[in-house]
């Protein structure tokens, strides 16, 4: 039992969290991002699996893939996922992993 | 030469000031009365500066750069970060001297921590303050521990600094009176299948370490037993800090109760010669 | 268990690329002949993993946040982050997961680096593993040192870095053979009233405590005289971490000559058993 | 003697090093700097003396407020300030602080 699926950062992980810290802390990403989400994600550089799970709010692939606790949960508050689906989504993977 | 007047501990999380209403009347009012008194205590001993030791959630600090330790050391320190926290905009004062100080003796100690002289606090800082009722008076030092993403620092790093940070405020010519607060944890866990999870055996064992006054069992116990804890309570580092740095003196429990519906063990405590 | 097959120092200054014919032919060729064995050496060593010792000219990190230590841990690193260095635009091979390793272990043996997983690297990198041919075939693994705005670590604790760095490297199960490179110095000054000064004697003496392989007389002589020698030569730090990797190796000067036209002593050496 | 003429950097130093650092390193910020020197200053929080130093090219007034080494050499040579200039105002400080 380990309190972190990755004890390092992957490099898709990194792309990934990159992602969640921009959105969220720099002024007008979030609006460019609602507005066009995958014209936003162009500019990173992420894996398919990666985009993918940002792109469709895939709460648990998101995890999976090594997001940031605390970049995955600002993210979940910021564009609004139902507290109800984003923990339902990772509590849904108890045992799975 | 400073005295350390007051060393408290307390659990923080954004969700006390988010949904304070997210649990009965009863134990808000209980836990918040906790606060207020950890508050009362810190003015009463009148500190001239007031160390924080805390974490960065992910929002001063990104995996481009992820300081273990970091020591502010800025004159004034905007707070919050987070624009979903429910907290008023405001500017806390800072130490920038005494920061600047800590970071040089600190050095000299064989420690290496990062500089910073622009900080926007979070709630891990600003929460308890807020609670506490002494977020505006006291000039700041912030410590910020890493916590949030490994490689974290090892616990018995942390105690380590805590013992060198004592000595290095105890040192320090320009005030007679500084306080030490550290924030985190105890056990809760974000953002994983475990979320909402609180160990509260956990809290309690670790909360009767600290009373015993053992810190080697203390790091042993938090080094062996965090990640039954939750991801969260990797912030106990803090508390292994303060306890380094109360140089042997007693810790008390003031309170705890595990608070599923906040996500967080809430612990409050202090160390008095 | 990785074994460290070579580990070099050199100065890196930028003029070396932008105004090479600042000086005479003569010298150049010399210099960049120094530079070139430097390079074929470590070829021939076959490392599999190339760590650079080197410094952040205040590009990547700023004062909002400045790691006295930082471990590079990522697949790749652009360079230059100058645009007004003569280089060409590029992406050097990193070593991640050596990266990652040291970060660990050094965590674990009390030191307290910050992590980053995106570097651009400045000409402290780029510019002496250009002149020795080396720039595009060896995985990096970037240690950046803070020899660029006070607080400074001490030389003392470069020293130590620096054993711990080489006692880390030694115990790497994933690979045979690793390299050390460090870069910076000797004698400069940059943007001071002195600039442009030269300290020869600081610079000759400096390279004779390291071919003495008097560890404790090498950092005392850092500490004590660095600030004659300008603010370019608290790059020596990078020295001395390279000293400690080398665990006893007798150090070997390989080139020095003062080039008050390039600003910076040029020293070339190299630990062998 | 000593390499340095802050240990740590003043308050005033912060802001005056966080303008040569931006202005060199965000893409955009040197164009908006050399097309209203003013009102790009305005974006930051200086102090008079820090801030003249920036709008007159004072080579020897930035040194002596604090200006990081680096960020100075870089800003002089980015804003094109003649060498001969640049270290002429160095060194005519010599000995006098
Ligand atoms: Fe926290
Ligand atoms: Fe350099």
């Amino acid at each position: 039992m380990s309190n972190w699926l990755q004890n390092m950062p992957t490099a898709e992980a990194y792309g990934l969290n990159k992602v969640l810290f921009e959105l969220h802390h720099k002024p007008d990403d979030l609006a460019a991002y609602l507005g066009d989400k995958e014209a936003y994600l162009d500019r990173f550089a992420l894996t398919g699996r990666a985009r993918a799970a940002i792109r469709d709010n895939d709460v648990a692939a998101l995890y999976l893939a090594g997001a940031n606790p605390y970049l995955l949960r600002a993210h979940c508050i910021g564009i609004k996922i139902p507290e109800p689906v984003s923990v339902g989504a990772l509590k849904a993977l108890a045992g799975k992993n | 030469m400073a005295e350390i007047v007051a060393i408290h501990a307390a659990s923080h999380t954004p969700v006390m000031l988010n949904f304070p209403d997210a649990i009965a009347a009863s134990e808000r009012e209980e836990i918040f009365a906790g606060f207020r008194a950890m508050g009362a205590a810190i003015a009463a001993a009148r500190p001239q500066a007031l160390i924080v030791l805390s974490d960065d959630h992910v929002h001063n600090f990104f995996l481009n750069n992820l300081p273990a330790l970091c020591i502010g050391a800025a004159p004034q320190y905007p707070t919050p970060v987070e624009h979903w926290l429910k907290a008023e905009k405001r500017i806390l004062p800072g130490d920038a001297a005494l920061g600047a100080y800590l970071l040089s003796r600190l050095m000299e100690s064989d420690f290496d921590p990062a500089l910073s002289m622009e900080l926007t606090l979070d709630h891990g800082v600003l929460a308890p303050l807020e609670l506490a009722g002494v977020a505006r008076d006291i000039p700041l030092v912030p410590i910020l521990i890493n916590c949030v993403q490994p490689p974290l620092p090892t616990m018995r790093r942390c105690h380590a600094f805590g013992v060198a940070l004592g000595r290095a405020l105890r040192t320090y010519p320009a005030l007679e009176r500084v306080a030490i607060l550290a924030t985190g944890g105890i056990s809760h866990d974000l953002a994983t299948p475990r979320m909402g999870m609180v160990n509260e055996a956990f809290d309690r064992e670790f909360l009767r370490l600290l009373e015993a006054g053992d810190a080697a069992g203390v790091v042993k116990y938090s080094t062996e037993h965090v990640h039954e804890a939750g991801n969260g309570a990797e912030e106990i580092r803090m508390w292994l800090a303060a306890m380094g740095a109360a140089d042997g003196a007693h810790f008390h429990r003031h309170y705890y109760r595990a608070v599923p519906n906040w996500y967080t063990g809430i612990g409050i405590g202090e160390w008095k010669a």
